[in-house]
């Protein structure tokens, strides 16, 4: 509330629209960074009432870490994708119905993204009720090991940054 | 630079925007401000009438950029006579629309406004591009315009008005494209100087596009075979927006008059007089199918709509004869059946509304209110149209007879026009006999009283037929001054010289 | 283009082939998988990393070649990143609507919308 | 490369061309969409070909002619406005005539209705 | 200006007569009756230069260019016709009062007699041709509205119609017949005119010319094979039908051959058509009165035949038939009116006028009976009245007239035979009248007579009769000798106008008339049972008939043409573009002198999936969505099109349109079917295919020529001027903002009406959806998936921190005000596409509408603050500012217009998409929990 | 060594749009198009960093973003027509 007052009703937003300006300007100079802070100031005040749920995250540095992962994961992800494309068998495709734990519905989009981008899985969708999650897995075999494996891998630190 | 150039442009277009901002304003204020717009514009172009009158042509760089390159507005005399044609028209159109048209929809009278901008735009400028840019915006707020009001009845032919524009819209850029990427300028003055002097290896392109733009500029003018979208889409308009509408086939003509005198007129070297000789057959073409239309029309708004249509052939028949008198005759008439043709629709605007379910149709009703005065209006009205004496009709027809030299051309003009006469003659006198005296007994529900608006609008309209009559003298002085001052490209094309605003002084 | 170190070209080069060759598997894969949902797989990861490794590419190149920062192509990236994954879902619940078939074998069935 | 892109500017007219003919307003929505594209390609075109060659002061040496751009640019904005009203056009048609032929209604429907037009006369009584 | 007054006289009276209408028929007849007087009164003391052989011309310049000119002539033949019309003109006011009854609209009833006045003064006393002919053919219309007076009469409005319609037609003949005289002559004025006599005969137009001007005097004068209408014009109040169309509008006709004589007349052309017109309707007219049952229709068909005598009289071509013919136009004047007058007080006191059920008057009403017979006695040509002078003329020109051999014997006979029935009629209008036994039920019985000063009028005119009959030199010898020196333009022959001219051949043919005509009539009965096989024609329902085959057949033809097809309008203006290009076009090199250059694989791939989703486009059509994918294709290569050659910004403008446009098409699909009929014949579908093909190729071989011809433009003016005078690096920008901000300024005006338009043309509606897609599934549940509507989320703030930066680098680099926008706007769709409209409004602050106006408020207001500085609209300016920190950065006046655009095209955008948006049906369930609980 | 890299991954980057444009006029469902479209977008975006990298400029990089953006925009509303009808409501 306060934070509102003083301007920063999503501090997180301020924090990432300063940095995408960088980015945007392709470096780090005075113009740069007092454009940057006016757009990270004034854009969320236009823009606020557009994301009455804005994340409350906790352990940032948390999510770094998740980052990390994920990209690594991508990587390897595309490569078992790119051998079963090229392979002739035929794929062992599922549909899986993951339990969520997370209820933030943000977490639960990063979680349903993650598991999206990473080994030949693609969320499919959730429940209105937000407590499924719906997985169409391109090539496995063993359902629940995949669920366990994306409960440790993914759910676990998003449950951190979002509780 | 003379800024006054300027005001017929951004009058209606300040008008305008203020009217969206007031979208929800007490609807008095809104058309207190809209009659304001349309009363301030007609002033303006008053003065601009008077300034032109001089003779000189008078040049307004945009932006300050000398042309060719920046985009120029160009008064003369055939542009001031345009623009007061149109806004003298539009004042009363505005009037006529209040109480009736112009509570169906918030919008009226910003796109009415935005329409007269169009308009206006079209007329002033000396650049290529940006007349197409002027005929977009007319053509958009004529699409609003049309397909205002309650009902459906305007659905269709809206559609098909429509999608033709675009149609043609896409036909003037490909010609404009064609002739840029020849000549490698959009500027008129420009182009009058250069074509003459393509070599023929050159030719086709500017030719073709010349030939297309002609379709292009056809097509809004209504001449066959391009007719037959507009009785439908007039008849089904409401009253002051068919009326204005009246001036919308002259935009075509004028852009024709414009265009083949300055660029391929008789100066321009291989390419003079481009068209004309398919002009002429057509525009009698169009006569004749029109004043079939009338004949056949079973409404009075389909009628006069076809009367619009006869007008244009007229015009352009008179043009295309590629004399200083027959131009000069062409805009006498175009002055005269603009108002006339406008006056006309809302008069059977008032008809209509005076015969409940009968509306305009030919047919026979119980007698209506107001019938004298009404029918006198009519009768004036088609007495002008159809050129009987002693009406402005009579005179511009006369000037344009006179303007054909003997030959088989004028045998044929003669004809046609005598023709149309007769027969539209008979076909008014028809309509007015059934809709005025044929009454069966039985009572209107509630006929619509005469209020003052409406019999302002309309009245004043027709009476122009007449107060036209009584300035006969000095507007053909005008018009002829206006058809030698076009024919002197060389003085149009000097505008390329205009000083820039702190040139002069340096 | 004036040179660059070997090492730099190699690299460049490098995530640019590799880039092109993500995308045409991503687009073999749509061409070859049985079904939709397998198809669906394919954009969703290999085309994207394609692009992102072309962005790569490019941000190295332009950053050692003007010798200033460079790194505006990451935008692309992040925003494919972040948007793949909602048009893969948003096409799955499409498809599943549609009640696109499966290929046969499939465990599971996908829910009605 | 002018073989090619005379090629792609007659498919886009011809497509153009064919589906403004038709008989349906969505078909025409979509001729006149590719169309404009040709057009504005044509036009834009006006300026001949030239690849890196972008009309930014300094960032080449050869410029392409800025000015056909300029005007495409406005074509395409002024060919949106027209094709967002016209889409909306044939809705609105839809919604008032229960069809989406562009006349409303298919042409057999009109010739009947046009056949029972009455004419009134003078002598036929009242 | 006497002259002049003397026309606008009556037209004053009549703006002034209706005023009187309250003061009863009295005051009125009395107040119109003043402007005759006082015309009269100017004319009087004009007869001592006319007297002289003097004619009077005044002229003011009206129209130069037209050589119509505000010029009056006062010589003796406009005089005589002057002093025919006012004096008459007053007996018919007087007689009109008693016979108008008071309920009737007296006030319009004299206002329109006096304008008919007016015109007709006009037509005599002109002197400038055209401005005659605007009389004309205001005493065309006049009579149209008198004759159709009881309006609410379908035979008054018929006859009133044909009236019109035959004089204004001719009307239309004489103007062109009039114009080629002008065109011979080099003026309009009648003294040039006449004057030029002879040049006139001899030019090679003068056939046309004559023709069209007798057209015009035919009809006016009921002259065959155009006489019928003026029967039917008796349908008007009698006081009209006994002064237009007896005394004096009818005679506008003859009055024209007159004037004109010394022009026009004289030629073997001349002699043919006038004389045997004027014989052919002299009997005509003769044989058709005596078989009339109604006195009026009698009246009118003798009227038409002395008419026809008349114009015969003036075909003769001789100085002395010319004179006859003038006498006669006063004698017809003057007995004709009476005796239609009298046929009017009988109609009034008998309530009929048909001569089966009128008879034996002479006991009720013998003073009018004895007015009656001694006019019907000068129709006759009895002696001692004037009928007979005139008529003895006709006979001896008839006689004189040498024609070739055995044709010599027909005008002698001819004019017998008129003469005989003109006594035979005139024998019937006496006897079966006044005389023949008793009335038979008549509407008003017992008939007596009018009152008196109805009969005043009739009086005097008999008396005339009665005057010129006996003392024919003394009573209208001088103005009969003015008449016939203007006509005949110079000498005059001289005529006796004595009563008695001895036993010669004329008189032993009147008295063969005289003799026959009784005869005729006492057999009567034979005549009627003969005339009674032909079954008459009624040619008002002819004419009718007539117009309704017209307007039958326009209608016909213009559904045949105006079919309501958009196809075929489409098809004709392609065809039309089509057809006009291809002429030029066939002499063009395929390819100009720069040649063709290589192109690179991946382009020429890229190409081909052009041309190739191009096709696919068409080829699917009919599967609508599909085609709708195929369409996106060939956006978005098109935009890789403008990238791949050097145009950033159409590239970045081009997609980012592209997507709104696809959104637009798939809100617009909702409510359409899904796919498309085959609608037209295989013929039809050949047919578009060659038109669209022919397009297609001109259009490649334009490109094709075009690309590979040279070319220079004055766009290097703005590669230099961009960065110093634009203040900007990217010229295409500098263009739109600066160069040619006209053309941004309309075109964001554009897209603000297209928005108003679309918001306009929805308001308040309600489209109905299919309730499944094309595949027949029921529509999906959950309106607003979770993961789009977060996602969703941090998009806004990002896409408004892209626009914000393309907008700003817009000026330098590709960008602009223009993309931005459509950024942003594309940003709120997402918006509204996630979490729905109502969610989304009510966030935004703003009303779009305000938003656009506010854009164009933005663009307008930058353009015009460069006035105050005395500089032009539009003209912009820039700066460059050194900060601490920021370091240099440039304030450009072009940014605050492109700032007009952004908002323009945000308020725009949302505005069409989202009231397209609103229509959807309310009340469909947006969650599958919703839609469970539902069922 | 570039430059030889460039046209490899271009022809590559061709080789996978014209697999893409066979996946879109084979279908055989919508999605599958929408699918070979959205992948279209994407080969159009590696196309123009590419264009750029074979220009030597970054100009046509905002092309590139904003095609990323447009991209999803239009797949969302045509998957979201197919399966609600309406885009937005
Ligand atoms: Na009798
Ligand atoms: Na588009």
């Amino acid at each position: 509330m306060t934070a509102e007052r003083l301007g920063f009703p999503q501090p997180w937003l301020t924090v990432a629209l300063f940095v995408v300006w960088q980015f945007l300007a392709d470096s780090v100079t005075g113009a740069s960074v007092v454009m940057g802070l006016i757009l990270g100031v004034v854009i969320p005040q236009i823009t606020h009432r557009f994301w009455p749920d804005s994340p409350s995250m906790k352990k940032p540095w948390v999510l770094v870490r998740y980052l990390t992962v994920v990209l690594y994961d991508i990587i390897v992800a595309s490569i078992s994708v790119t051998i079963l494309i090229l392979s002739p068998r035929q794929p062992r495709s599922a549909f899986v119905s993951y339990p969520l734990q997370l209820h933030d519905p943000l977490g639960i989009t990063i979680l349903a993204n993650t598991i999206s981008l990473t080994p030949g899985t693609v969320s499919a969708d959730v429940s209105d009720d937000g407590t499924l999650l719906l997985i169409h897995a391109l090539d496995v075999d063993d359902d629940a090991e995949l669920i366990r494996a994306i409960h440790q891998r993914y759910e676990k630190p998003l449950l951190e940054m979002f509780r | 630079m003379n800024h006054w150039l300027t005001a017929p442009v951004l009058i209606p277009l300040i008008g305008a925007f203020l009217q969206v901002f007031m979208g929800y304003a007490p609807l008095s204020l809104r058309r207190t401000l809209g009659l304001a717009t349309t009363g301030l514009l007609l002033v303006s172009t008053v003065f601009l009438l008077m300034m032109a009158d001089d003779g000189s042509y008078r040049a307004y760089a945009f932006g300050n950029w000398a042309p060719p390159f920046g985009i120029v507005l160009v008064l003369d005399r055939l542009a001031a006579l345009m623009l007061f044609i149109t806004a003298l028209l539009a004042l009363f159109c505005h009037l006529f629309s209040l109480g009736r048209t112009d509570v169906s929809s918030r919008q009226f009278h910003a796109l009415f406004l935005f329409q007269l901008m169009g308009l206006n735009m079209a007329f002033l400028t000396g650049d290529l591009f940006n007349l197409f840019v002027a005929f977009e915006v007319l053509l958009i707020a004529s699409y609003g315009l049309l397909l205002h009001g309650e009902g459906t009845a305007r659905t269709v032919p809206g559609l098909h008005y429509v999608v033709l524009n675009l149609a043609g819209s896409a036909l003037f850029l490909i010609s404009v494209g064609m002739i840029y990427s020849v000549t490698g300028t959009l500027n008129m003055a420009d182009l009058a100087r250069i074509i003459p002097t393509l070599n023929s290896g050159d030719l086709p392109l500017v030719e073709a596009g010349g030939m297309i733009l002609l379709v292009v500029f056809a097509l809004k003018a209504a001449l066959l075979p391009l007719t037959f979208w507009l009785p439908k889409a007039y008849a089904s308009a409401t009253a002051p927006v068919a009326a204005l509408f009246a001036v919308m086939t002259k935009v075509g003509v004028y852009a024709i008059i414009r265009v083949y005198t300055l660029i391929f007129g008789e100066n321009a070297g291989a390419l003079a007089n481009l068209g004309m000789d398919w002009v002429f057959p057509l525009a009698l073409l169009t006569m004749v199918v029109g004043v079939i239309g009338m004949m056949g029309s079973s409404g009075l708004r389909t009628m006069v709509a076809w009367q619009v249509v006869v007008s244009v052939g007229t015009i352009l028949a008179a043009f295309s004869l590629v004399s200083e008198a027959g131009l000069s005759s062409a805009l006498f008439y175009t002055v005269h059946t603009t108002w006339v043709a406008a006056g006309l629709f809302l008069v059977v605007d008032l008809i209509a509304a005076q015969r409940g379910s009968a509306g305009d149709k030919i047919v026979t009703a119980p007698r209506m209110r107001n019938r004298t005065f009404i029918s006198v209006m009519f009768m004036l009205g088609a007495v002008s149209a159809a050129g009987l004496p002693p009406l402005s009709g009579f005179f511009a027809k006369l000037l344009i007879m006179s303007a054909a030299v003997p030959g088989l051309q004028m045998a044929a003009l003669w004809a046609v026009i005598l023709l149309a006469g007769f027969l539209s003659l008979v076909a008014y006198s028809r309509a007015g006999s059934i809709v005025f005296w044929r009454n069966v007994d039985g009572h209107i529900g509630q006929p619509e009283r005469l209020n003052f608006p409406h019999t302002v609008g309309a009245g004043a309209l027709i009476a122009m037929s007449i107060a036209i009559v009584f300035a006969a003298g000095p507007l053909s002085d005008y018009t002829d001054a206006t058809a030698e001052q076009l024919r002197d490209t060389s003085a149009y094309i000097g505008i390329l010289d205009t000083p820039m605003v702190g040139e002069d002084e340096s | 283009m004036e040179n660059l170190p070997f090492f730099a070209e190699l690299i460049i080069s490098f995530l640019l082939v590799s880039g092109g060759f993500f995308s045409l598997i991503g687009a073999l894969g749509l061409t070859r998988l049985p079904d939709f949902y397998g198809r669906l797989h394919g954009p969703t990861k290999a085309t994207t990393l394609g692009v992102g490794s072309v962005v790569i590419a490019s941000m190295v190149y332009f950053t050692l070649r003007t010798g200033e920062l460079a790194i505006a192509e990451v935008l692309v990236t992040v925003f494919l990143f972040l948007t793949a994954p909602v048009s893969a879902n948003i096409l799955a619940k499409a498809a599943m609507h549609q009640q696109v078939r499966c290929m046969k074998g499939t465990r599971g069935k996908p829910w009605s919308q | 490369m002018e073989l090619a892109f005379a090629l792609i500017i007659g498919s886009l007219t011809f497509a153009g061309v064919y589906l403004v003919l038709r008989a349906r307003t969505f078909p025409v929505v979509v001729g006149l969409t590719l169309l404009s594209y040709g057009v504005n390609l044509f036009l834009f075109s006006t300026g001949r070909l030239m690849s890196g060659a972008q009309p930014i002061i300094g960032s080449t040496d050869t410029y392409s002619d800025p000015l056909p751009q300029a005007l495409v640019l406005t074509a395409i904005v002024i060919g949106f406005a027209m094709t967002a009203f016209v889409v909306v056009l044939s809705l609105r048609t839809r919604a008032d005539t229960g069809d989406d032929h562009v006349d409303g209604t298919s042409e057999t429907e009109r010739t009947q209705d046009q056949s029972t037009t009455d004419l009134p006369r003078e002598e036929t009584g009242q | 200006m006497t002259l002049s007054l003397v026309v606008l006289l009556p037209f004053l009276g009549a703006i002034a007569a209706p005023l009187f209408a309250q003061g009863g028929r009295t005051a009125i007849a009395i107040a119109s009756s003043v402007p005759a007087l006082l015309a009269l009164a100017t004319l009087f003391p004009m007869w001592g230069t006319l007297a002289e052989g003097g004619t009077i011309v005044q002229s003011l310049e009206w129209l130069p260019q037209l050589g119509i000119n505000l010029s009056f002539r006062l010589d003796g033949l406009s005089l005589m016709f002057a002093l025919l019309i006012l004096l008459i003109g007053l007996l018919i006011i007087l007689y009109a009062r008693y016979y108008l009854k008071p309920q009737e609209n007296v006030g319009k009833f004299y206002a329109l007699l006096l304008c008919f006045k007016g015109s007709m003064l006009g037509i005599v006393l002109s002197s400038n041709l055209l401005l005659m002919m605007v009389f004309w053919e205001l005493t065309s219309l006049t009579s149209f509205l008198l004759i159709s007076f009881w309006n609410h009469k379908q035979d008054a409005r018929r006859g009133a119609r044909m009236a019109l319609a035959i004089t204004g037609g001719g009307g239309l003949a004489l103007l062109a017949g009039i114009l080629l005289i002008g065109r011979i002559v080099g003026s309009f004025e009648l003294d040039d005119v006449l004057a030029a006599g002879d040049q006139i005969k001899a030019h090679a137009l003068y056939p046309y010319a004559l023709t069209l001007v007798l057209l015009g005097a035919f009809t006016k004068s009921a002259q065959f094979p155009f006489h019928f209408w003026l029967p039917h014009a008796m349908q008007a109040p009698t006081p009209v039908s006994a002064y237009l169309h007896s005394a004096t509008m009818v005679k506008a006709g003859i009055f024209l051959m007159a004037r004109l004589y010394p022009a026009l007349a004289g030629t073997e052309q001349w002699f043919f058509m006038v004389s045997f017109t004027g014989m052919i309707t002299l009997l005509i007219g003769a044989y058709v009165a005596l078989f009339k049952h109604d006195l009026k229709g009698l009246l009118a068909h003798s009227t038409v035949s002395h008419l026809g005598l008349i114009t015969l009289l003036l075909g003769m071509g001789t100085e002395l038939a010319a004179v006859a013919a003038l006498f006669h136009i006063i004698n017809h004047a003057t007995f004709k009116a009476s005796l239609f007058m009298a046929a009017g007080i009988i109609d009034h006191e008998t309530g009929t006028r048909d001569m089966r059920q009128i008879n034996g008057l002479w006991r009720y009403m013998p003073h009018t009976a004895t007015l009656a017979m001694v006019a019907a006695a000068s129709m006759a040509g009895v002696p001692l009245l004037n009928g007979f002078l005139s008529k003895e003329m006709f006979f001896a020109e008839a006689l004189s007239l040498n024609l070739p051999g055995i044709w010599a014997w027909i005008p002698p006979i001819v004019a017998t035979l008129a003469g005989i029935f003109a006594v035979a009629y005139s024998a019937r209008f006496i006897h079966d009248v006044f005389f023949n036994g008793k009335p038979r039920n008549l509407p008003i019985y017992p008939p007596h007579e009018p009152p008196r000063y109805m009969k005043i009028p009739v009086e005097i005119l008999v008396v005339a009769c009665i005057m010129v009959g006996v003392f024919p030199a003394f009573s209208v010898g001088p103005l009969l000798q003015a008449a016939a020196s203007a006509t005949l333009a110079g000498e005059v022959p001289d005529y006796g106008l004595a009563v008695f001219h001895g036993f010669n051949l004329p008189l032993m043919m009147s008295l063969a008339a005289f003799v026959g005509g009784l005869i005729m009539y006492s057999q009567r009965q034979k005549f009627f049972d003969f005339h009674a096989r032909f079954r008459e024609v009624d040619e008002k329902a002819v004419f009718e008939a007539v117009v309704s085959w017209l307007v039958e057949k326009a209608r016909g033809f213009t559904a045949l043409l105006e079919n309501g097809s958009l196809q075929r309008y489409t098809m004709l203006l392609m065809v039309s573009a089509i057809a006009v290009a291809v002429v030029p076009l066939s002499g063009m090199a395929l390819i100009g002198s720069n040649g063709l250059t290589a192109i690179d694989p991946p382009t020429a791939l890229g190409a081909a999936i052009l041309v190739f989703c191009t096709l696919g486009t068409v080829y699917i059509h009919r599967e609508r969505l599909t085609s709708l994918i195929m369409l996106s294709v060939v956006g978005l290569l098109v935009s890789l099109t403008f990238a791949r050659l050097s145009a950033p910004d159409l590239a970045m403008t081009q997609i980012s349109v592209e997507v709104v446009t696809i959104i637009l098409l798939m809100l617009a699909l909702y409510y359409l079917p899904s796919w498309t009929p085959t609608e037209a014949s295989a013929g039809r579908r050949n047919r578009d295919l060659i038109i669209a093909g022919v397009a297609g190729v001109g259009m490649t071989l334009v490109t094709l020529a075009m690309l590979t011809s040279p070319f220079s433009s004055i766009s290097d003016y703005f590669l230099e001027n961009s960065k110093p005078g634009g203040g900007g690096t990217n010229v295409v920008n500098v263009i739109l903002v600066d160069f040619r901000g006209f053309d941004t300024l309309g075109e964001i005006t554009v897209l603000a009406i297209a928005a108003l338009g679309i918001f306009a043309m929805l308001r308040g509606r309600e489209l109905s959806a299919p309730p499944t897609d094309g595949q027949g599934h029921p529509w999906a549940f959950d309106a607003h998936p979770t993961m789009l509507k977060q996602m969703s989320r941090p998009l806004l703030p990002l896409a408004l921190m892209v626009s914000v930066y393309i907008f700003l680098r817009g000026h330098n680099l590709p960008g602009g005000g223009f993309i931005a926008g459509l950024v942003t706007a594309v940003a709120l769709l997402v918006q509204y596409i996630a979490s729905g409209v109502n969610w989304t409004q009510a966030r935004v602050s703003m009303r779009y509408h305000n938003v656009l106006a506010l854009g164009l408020f933005f663009a307008t207001a930058t353009g015009a603050g460069s006035l105050a500085y005395g500089y032009p609209f539009l003209t912009t300016t820039f700066t460059y500012l050194d900060w601490p920190v920021v370091g240099k950065f440039e304030v450009a006046s072009a940014l605050v217009f492109d700032l007009g655009v952004y908002l323009t095209v945000v308020g725009a955008t949302l505005l069409a998409l989202v009231s397209l948006g609103k229509l959807t049906p309310a009340g469909r369930p947006l969650t599958r929990t919703e839609a469970r609980k539902e069922s | 060594m570039i430059t030889i890299a460039l046209y490899i991954t271009l022809t590559l980057v061709g080789l996978a749009a014209l697999l893409n444009v066979y996946r879109l006029v084979q279908g055989p469902d919508a999605p599958d198009r929408i699918l070979a479209l959205d992948t279209l977008y994407i080969n159009g975006i590696a196309l123009i960093i590419l264009l750029d990298l074979v220009l030597g400029t970054r100009l046509y990089l905002e092309v590139a973003l904003l095609m990323a953006v447009t991209g999803f925009v239009g797949t969302v509303a045509m998957a979201k027509y197919l399966k609600r009808g309406s885009v937005i409501e």
